[in-house]
């Protein structure tokens, strides 16, 4: 394939040359050049889809702090690198602008949100926790130590690791927080 | 050239998820194609063109009586029921799933008619069209029999399925067959997916299924073959498929015959309109000095 | 006209896609060529038989043609900066490609037509000394009617190329048309160039031009009519709708203009309507052309119909052997 | 994919779970018959076999009458049934069926509207406790089934006997067989033709291939999702397939069982480690404190002692220790008493009364969307609004963080802005690429991801936020008693990166367990109840043997068999079907090479096959358990259910379910029709709300004459805020519509592509109209009921490229009594041409529809 300048380059001479008008001689430089990108991918993450729950495996390529692609992974025995829409769509679901990166925080009877930064959130929310559950302790209920709050309850959504519920639960349960939900139900 | 590679999609397993256009789309980084309830069954995107690659049709086939004996669910019992709560509606015979792409034709006219060879053919035998090229003429458009590549408003470029040819490139198959949850979109060598088309689609018409016949696959068609064949279970008009294409470039040598005859005429028109006004006026000023042929 | 049982779509969609070209660009751009074509005719012609005035203006009406027609061309394009891409292959099987080639050979050698006769009378100025270099002046004359008689050649191919444009595509009325399209353009180039050369052109020499006028008028005429009937059911979208409208209007101009032209004799007021008359009936026919592209695109029976009734009649389409 | 015949009932596989359904189409492939019994032809009737529409909340009567068919024409698979079920138990004479009483079975309180199951013991035993996993192995489905358990059985006693009586011959009148063939007798081809719509040529088709193909050379496969779970009676929907199943010897073997499909990556893994109000990890019930004074008192009413399941005690020991180390000792019942008490329902909705009634003053909602996402979300943003503090975490702005901006009782003036002292956080989540972790999908296989990337911005996994607020709750804590809890529990995760990320390895290495030399324990059986282990849940325990994580294993499916045992890892003990001891006969040979799958080998004297033997792996099929033995010792090598006290597969639950033994065909709670089977038209134990907000519709009310179901489309994931601000996703079904039959468009004037209004009690919404023959209208007892589809994948926020009505707001909360599902799928409702009225004009609209 003919390199170097664009007049070497230029179809009409590579015509001339015997080139196929309609193939090899129309490429152009960047033709010559592609290639997939995952093969510059950095790093390759073998996933799992967080969609439905068939557990398809995911391949999750990433380029310059960056997810480039995610695809199928073909070695599942469950989903054999097939994806459905959801599925494909994972890369627009860690990577699309509607995103929030950012913590927000909404004071009483406030009408705008207001930017806070995460360790201050963190802290408040903490604070929150301890006073409320103090507030709303309930050692016995008709006679019976019951030893718990009222006061504090939990929901979660069903897309969350397992090692997330287990923390969940085991904070709570210690907490004396029992009003623990989950998508399960729902 | 290496072997030709091509895509089967096989309708008859089709079940309209639409992994193939997003997969297509987080792939080849085409924007979408707006957000319009078409109220066209499930199909909310239309038809192929510059951003959507791949396109899933939708057919609800409405149950014609008698219910014929080979369709899902026509026969015995439901057909019963199905007249005695409808009450002469004919209610649903089956729900037809396809997924269109680019057909990458033998005879590609969106090829032939390039002016600046942006559109070429690769070594895997597709036709692609190379963005860095194209001026946006639009001729491409209009010439596909398929109604398939189109100009991206805005941006100014035709578009359309290039077979994932960069994924090619590195031995990968395309994404959206990579994708498909039920292998209703296969990719391999041409001659092998033939093969197996041609199994498919004997075995059924042994499972009762007359109907299903393929689309594309004759190399003696009116585009010398697509290197992206169906199998369908119905009419290709029904799914928005031309039922007999043909390349438009097959009639240019006889259009430019037509062309340079008109030419000739209206020469020869010209000639004749002097000639007959030869005999004109009172030579004028310029008459004197005469043309240097004299 | 099959009846609606026999005829299914996929929810009434177009099977093809519309021609995305643009109006007033396309059209002008098919008249625009058209005329330069006829006219670097016409100039050869008069250069020959003498009549300079009218060659004069028929060299300038064939250069402006052809350059403001490739002005519309780039203009159409989706990356007009890219328009110099027309000439990075050479495309027998594109009527683009071959088109453009054409143009280019055609409006440089109608611009240097048009400089070598413009050259005695333009005003001294920095942009025109070269033309008064001793060697130039010198072969500029002989130069130029070269180059016209060279535009002789490619006139009557800028005129009728874009009938091939057209018909080699897709769009069941442009491509069924194939042959009279062209005739139909090569008449109203004719027109064109005629109703240009007698408004330009002094009563004394305007004699071919009425001539070739009424010539055009006629062949435009008939090929349209001609093309109508043969089409068929496929002639519905040249007879319907906006399209039907503009195509008559085009009809009644031109053959009103042709009919002027015959009986214009030496009014002024009468040439002057004609040749408007021809000219807008010019450009009516392409842009009645042009909709019923569109019109013919966006119905899928136009599409479907031949198609269906080509396997009905059990001989289907097919194509020879690769070229490749 | 072994099945030879595959029915899918209450689930529309192709379009939630399309990569599953691959399978199916392979099945189908090679010849198994497929069937699809759904209200609307959807894209997985497209590729059945066979499609039968059946109305909305009428499964159990197709069901019923399959049972009846198998029964009376005794198609059941004789052998299976005798050795494998409690076909042959007999039933204490105090049970008294719905045939006898109308409706009810014997032991209901009118006053509680609650069951005592008491009298539906077996012959001569004393009363039935709840076990932890009773009935929910046998059912695969919601893994909460026993959830309601604690609070729902009332004073509990010993467990089942091991041995009960039985009659072999099975002609007890009192034995379940003799039993379940009176109480079927009534669910008949032309009941189903009258309640289902289905004609008795369709149930003909589908009764003659099921029991064609059950047996020793075929198995039939039953595939269910929320279609089921979704009911007042929704767990008795899948008791009923379960039933089903094990008269036709389906169960425990391979292309057999009852599939549920789950609809979220780990749904199942937030019941197994739950995070729900009334079970802890492994199944084991939450305290109750009228039930449970301490410890022994616990485990002594925790279920039986016999089956796995009397392993009870080291499940719990391990996890009490696994919670609080050091501190959880012997002499202090292993800090028992650290656990807070239930003292009956807290669940999702019960909850969101107490935030109306001011009980609850915080709110954690991680990863979910209520204020769209559940039955009336006008309650749930109520309930919101009066919080004091509210913590969001989610990918995006999810509705639920920003009702008090942008809801809906904003326009009708319910609410005001200013007047709602809710103080919200909204913390940024980090994705699935972004942390580490593992998933258990539907088929209990945990998998686990590797991270990718760092979250950006403020995102952060929940296991960084909740390991890092309980650092900041430890700090801020006093030394008095309550503390202690906290104070003692184990917290010291090892961290990593610049966010100080815990290690999620670690936390699946203490969930895994270890044993008393600090190393990761291999299998539950290790598990013991003197302390000396730990394990965070007894199932999971292995996930981490030989101190390798498991389920990151990842040999290529096409390197191994077709059960694949070496990708990820499968609770329990990585097995991958359940009970597989019943795929071999009593002897242990298989049923028959076509299905063969776990099997005896005599010479190594140990069961072996393609899948891991889910059964002791030495104990022979001739084995008889000694007298007084407890545990799986008291289990015979003929037992497959070894969870269950006798091993056996339960036709006929002694106990374990809140609303009857058995299976009873009940009308939803809004339905057009009147239940001809008995005069109690619901599900009498069903838990109603008395609450203003959300009214119910009048059962038969001509006001709304239609019925309503609900369901996903492909293109949408639940509440839409992982679907919808996507524009891959979102163009692809760009609004909320609703499905309605040619006929009942042409009778209310409804235009394809148009608006219609949809109404109940609870509130109005507007979507577009999708015109399709699709939605079959049924002709029922004389009458043709209309049912309408509305997929619920829409809401106002979310960050959504496209929005639309919450579909969710106009369901009742009314909940299954066992799980506290609420019933979403079969309600009824009014339809009309054009776009409903906003702001006050809505409110007054549904005035004129209450019925007060």
């Amino acid at each position: 394939m003919a390199r170097g300048g664009w007049i070497s380059r230029w179809p009409v001479l590579r015509q001339l040359r015997g080139e196929d008008g309609r193939g090899t001689a129309a490429r152009s430089a960047r033709t010559d050049a592609l290639r997939p990108r995952v093969e510059e991918a950095d790093s390759v993450a073998r996933s799992v889809c967080p969609y439905c729950a068939v557990g398809c495996g995911q391949l999750v390529y990433v380029k310059d702090g960056r997810v480039t692609q995610i695809e199928g992974d073909p070695d599942s025995p469950i989903s054999r690198g097939r994806l459905c829409p959801k599925g494909s769509a994972s890369k627009q679901l860690v990577t699309h602008p509607g995103r929030q990166t950012q913590v927000l925080y909404r004071r009483p009877h406030g009408t705008e949100w207001e930017r806070l930064d995460l360790e201050t959130a963190m802290d408040m929310i903490a604070d929150r926790v301890v006073r409320t559950r103090r507030e709303t302790w309930q050692q016995e209920d008709g006679g019976k130590v019951v030893r718990r709050t009222l006061g504090i309850a939990g929901l979660g959504g069903a897309t969350l690791d397992n090692e997330e519920n287990y923390l969940m639960k085991k904070l709570y349960t210690a907490l004396g927080a029992i009003q623990v939900e989950n998508q399960a139900r729902i | 050239m290496t072997e030709r590679m091509g895509f089967f999609t096989d309708t008859s397993v089709c079940i309209g998820c639409k992994a193939c256009e997003v997969a297509c789309k987080e792939w080849n980084d085409v924007p979408d194609d707006g957000f319009v309830f078409r109220a066209t069954s499930y199909d909310n995107t239309g038809s192929l063109g510059a951003n959507t690659w791949r396109h899933v049709a939708f057919i609800e086939q409405p149950r014609r009586t008698p219910p014929r004996e080979e369709w899902t669910g026509a026969e015995g019992g439901e057909g019963q029921d199905g007249r005695d709560g409808r009450e002469g509606h004919d209610g649903i015979e089956g729900w037809l799933m396809s997924s269109d792409v680019c057909k990458h034709c033998t005879h590609a006219a969106c090829l032939d008619v390039c002016p600046t060879g942006a559109l070429f053919r690769t070594e895997f035998d597709t036709v692609v069209v190379q963005a860095d090229v194209c001026n946006g003429c639009g001729y491409c458009v209009p010439a596909c029999p398929y109604g398939v590549i189109d100009r991206r408003e805005r941006d100014g470029r035709a578009f359309k399925c290039t077979m994932c040819y960069d994924r090619q490139l590195g031995g990968l198959e395309p994404a959206c067959a990579k994708a498909c949850p039920t292998d209703s979109i296969q990719f391999g060598p041409l001659d092998e997916l033939r093969v197996r088309a041609e199994e498919r689609v004997e075995r059924l018409r042994r499972e009762g299924r007359p109907e299903a016949r393929l689309y594309g696959a004759s190399p003696d068609d009116g585009v010398g073959g697509d290197g992206a064949f169906f199998l369908l279970l119905d009419e290709p008009e029904t799914y928005g498929l031309p039922p007999d294409p043909v390349v438009t470039t097959r009639d240019l040598p006889a259009m430019w015959r037509w062309a340079g005859g008109a030419a000739l005429s209206l020469a020869g028109a010209v000639t004749v309109s002097f000639l007959s006004t030869r005999r004109g006026p009172v030579p004028s000023p310029a008459g004197a000095r005469r043309g240097w042929w004299r | 006209m099959v009846p609606e049982a026999e005829f299914r779509s996929y929810y009434g969609q177009p099977i093809i896609k519309s021609p995305v070209w643009h109006e007033p660009h396309m059209p002008a751009y098919l008249y625009l060529g058209g005329l330069s074509g006829a006219a670097s005719m016409m100039a050869a012609a008069a250069r020959i038989s003498g009549h300079d005035r009218l060659a004069l203006t028929a060299r300038l009406t064939a250069a402006a043609g052809a350059t403001v027609g490739a002005g519309f061309l780039v203009a159409e394009l989706g990356r007009p900066e890219r328009f110099l891409n027309m000439l990075r292959v050479f495309k027998p099987t594109s009527p683009m490609s071959m088109g453009s080639w054409l143009l280019a050979a055609h409006s440089g050698l109608t611009a240097l037509a048009a400089t070598a006769a413009l050259a005695p009378v333009l005003p001294a100025s920095a942009a025109t000394a070269v033309l008064r270099v001793p060697s130039v002046a010198a072969v500029l004359p002989v130069a130029g009617d070269a180059a016209t008689m060279a535009a002789a050649l490619t006139g009557p191919l800028m005129s009728t190329y874009t009938a091939v444009l057209l018909a080699d595509t897709a769009v069941p009325v442009w491509h069924e048309a194939h042959r009279e399209l062209p005739f139909l353009f090569a008449g109203s180039a004719l027109a064109s160039a005629g109703a240009a050369g007698m408004l330009t052109a002094p009563r004394a020499e305007a004699g071919p031009a009425r001539a070739v006028a009424v010539l055009g008028a006629a062949v435009e005429t008939v090929a349209g009519a001609v093309m109508e009937r043969r089409l068929g059911m496929l002639g519905e979208p040249y007879q319907r709708g906006k399209a039907g409208g503009r195509m008559r209007t085009a009809r009644a101009l031109t053959v009103g203009g042709g009919l002027l032209a015959v009986v214009a004799g030496r009014s002024r007021v009468l040439t002057g309507l004609c040749g408007l008359a021809l000219t807008a009936g010019a450009l009516f026919t392409r842009f009645a052309v042009l909709e019923a592209g569109r019109a013919s695109a966006a119905d899928p029976r136009y599409t479907v119909v031949p198609q269906r009734r080509r396997l009905d009649a059990g001989n289907p389409a097919s194509v020879p052997a690769p070229s490749r | 994919m072994n099945s030879d015949c595959i029915v899918i009932q209450g689930s529309n596989m192709a379009e939630c779970h399309p990569v599953g359904f691959q399978w199916v189409v392979e099945a189908r492939a090679r010849g198994a018959k497929v069937f699809h019994i759904d209200p609307r032809f959807t894209r997985t009737s497209a590729l059945a076999d066979r499609y039968l529409p059946i109305r909305a909340g009428s499964d159990i009567v197709l069901l019923g009458a399959l049972i009846n068919h198998v029964l009376t024409n005794e198609l059941d698979f004789r052998e299976y049934v005798l050795a494998y079920t409690n076909a042959s138990t007999i039933v204490s004479e105090r049970f008294k069926d719905t045939e006898e009483l109308d409706g009810l079975f014997s032991g209901f309180d009118p006053e509680t509207r609650k069951y005592d199951p008491s009298s539906w013991s077996y012959e001569g035993a004393a009363e039935e406790a709840a076990a932890g996993l009773r009935g929910e192995q046998l059912e695969g489905g919601p893994r909460h089934a026993e959830a309601a358990g604690p609070d729902q059985y009332g004073a509990g006693g010993a467990a089942a006997p091991v041995r009960p009586p039985t009659d072999p011959t099975l002609r007890h009148p009192r034995c379940v067989y003799r039993i379940l063939r009176r109480h079927f007798a009534r669910y008949t081809p032309e009941l189903v033709e009258e309640l289902c719509g289905i004609s008795p040529e369709g149930l003909a088709e589908l009764a003659e291939a099921i029991t064609v193909n059950s047996g020793r050379e075929r198995t039939t496969a039953w595939a269910y999702a929320v279609g089921w779970t979704q009911h007042t009676v929704g767990a008795q929907y899948i008791r009923t397939a379960s039933i089903l199943q094990l008269l036709l010897g389906n169960m425990g073997r391979p292309g057999g069982g009852i599939l549920a499909l789950r609809g979220h990556a780990s749904i199942q893994g937030s019941t197994d480690i739950p995070t729900l109000f009334n079970i802890l990890p492994g199944y084991l019930p939450m305290p109750h404190a009228y039930l449970h004074e301490g410890l022994a008192d616990y485990l002594a009413q925790a279920g039986a002692d016999t089956g796995f399941w009397g392993r009870k005690r080291s499940y719990m020991v391990s996890l009490l220790k696994a919670w609080w180390g050091e501190a959880a000792t012997e002499e202090n019942d292993f800090c028992f008493d650290h656990l807070p008490r239930l003292t009956g329902d807290h669940s999702h909705y019960t909850t969101v009364l107490r935030q109306i009634d001011g009980t609850v003053k915080g709110y954690f909602v991680v990863g979910e969307n209520p204020a769209v996402g559940s039955s009336g979300g006008k309650t749930q943003r109520l309930g919101l609004a009066n919080l004091d503090w509210l913590v969001v975490r989610d990918l995006t702005l999810v509705e639920t963080a920003t009702f008090w901006k942008d809801g809906p009782e904003l326009a009708t003036g319910e609410m005001r802005t200013e007047d709602i002292a809710t103080e919200v956080f909204f913390l940024p989540a980090a994705s699935h690429v972004e942390k580490e972790g593992t998933f258990t999908n539907t088929q209990r296989l945990l998998q686990w991801r590797h991270k990718a990337l760092d979250p950006p911005g403020d995102c952060r996994s929940e296991l960084s936020f909740y390991y890092h607020l309980g650092k900041r709750i430890r700090a801020r804590l006093g030394d008095d008693e309550i503390d202690r809890p906290i104070r003692e529990l184990t917290w010291d995760y090892p961290e990593h990166g610049e966010h100080a990320e815990p290690s999620a390895e670690a936390v699946l290495r203490e969930i895994n367990g270890t044993g008393p030399d600090g190393r990761a324990l291999s299998a539950y059986t290790e598990l013991r109840a003197d302390g000396s282990t730990r394990c965070g849940c007894w199932i999971y325990c292995g996930v981490y043997a030989d101190e390798v994580n498991q389920a990151a294993r990842r040999r290529p499916g096409r390197e191994q068999s077709w059960v694949a045992p070496e990708w990820g890892w499968a609770w329990p003990a990585n097995r991958r079907t359940l009970y597989n001891r019943a795929s071999a006969d009593p002897e242990g040979r298989p049923w028959s090479e076509r299905k063969a799958y776990v099997w005896w080998d005599a010479d190594k004297g140990e069961w072996t096959g393609y899948d891991e033997p889910d059964f002791e792996r030495n104990k022979p099929p001739d084995y008889v358990p000694p007298e007084g033995a407890l545990a799986e010792e008291a289990l015979a090598g003929t037992d497959p259910f070894i969870m269950q006290a006798d091993g056996k597969g339960w036709l006929f639950a002694p106990a374990g379910l809140a609303d009857g033994p058995l299976p009873a065909h009940y009308e939803p709670h809004e339905s057009p029709l009147r239940n001809p089977l008995y005069s109690r038209q619901a599900n009498p134990a069903r838990r109603i709300y008395h609450s203003p907000d959300t009214p119910y519709n009048p059962p038969e009310s001509p006001l709304f004459p239609y019925v309503l179901t609900t369901y996903r489309l492909t293109e949408h994931h639940t509440a839409g805020s992982m679907s919808r601000p996507l524009a891959y996703l979102a163009e692809l079904q760009p609004e909320l519509f609703c499905e309605v039959s040619p006929l009942l468009a042409a009778e209310l004037g409804l235009v394809n592509g148009g608006w219609a209004t949809i109404v109940t009690t609870r509130t109005a919404i507007e979507a577009r109209v999708l015109v399709t023959e699709r939605v079959t209208p049924l002709r029922l007892g004389g009458r043709t009921v209309h049912q309408i589809g509305l997929p619920y994948h829409w809401g106002w926020g979310s960050g959504g490229l496209v929005t639309g009505d919450v579909v969710n707001d106009l369901l009742p909360i009314v909940l299954d009594p066992n799980v506290y599902i609420q019933e979403g799928k079969a309600m009824t409702c009014d339809l009309r041409p054009g776009r409903r009225p906003t702001g006050r004009a809505l409110l007054d609209l549904i005035r004129e529809y209450r019925h007060d």
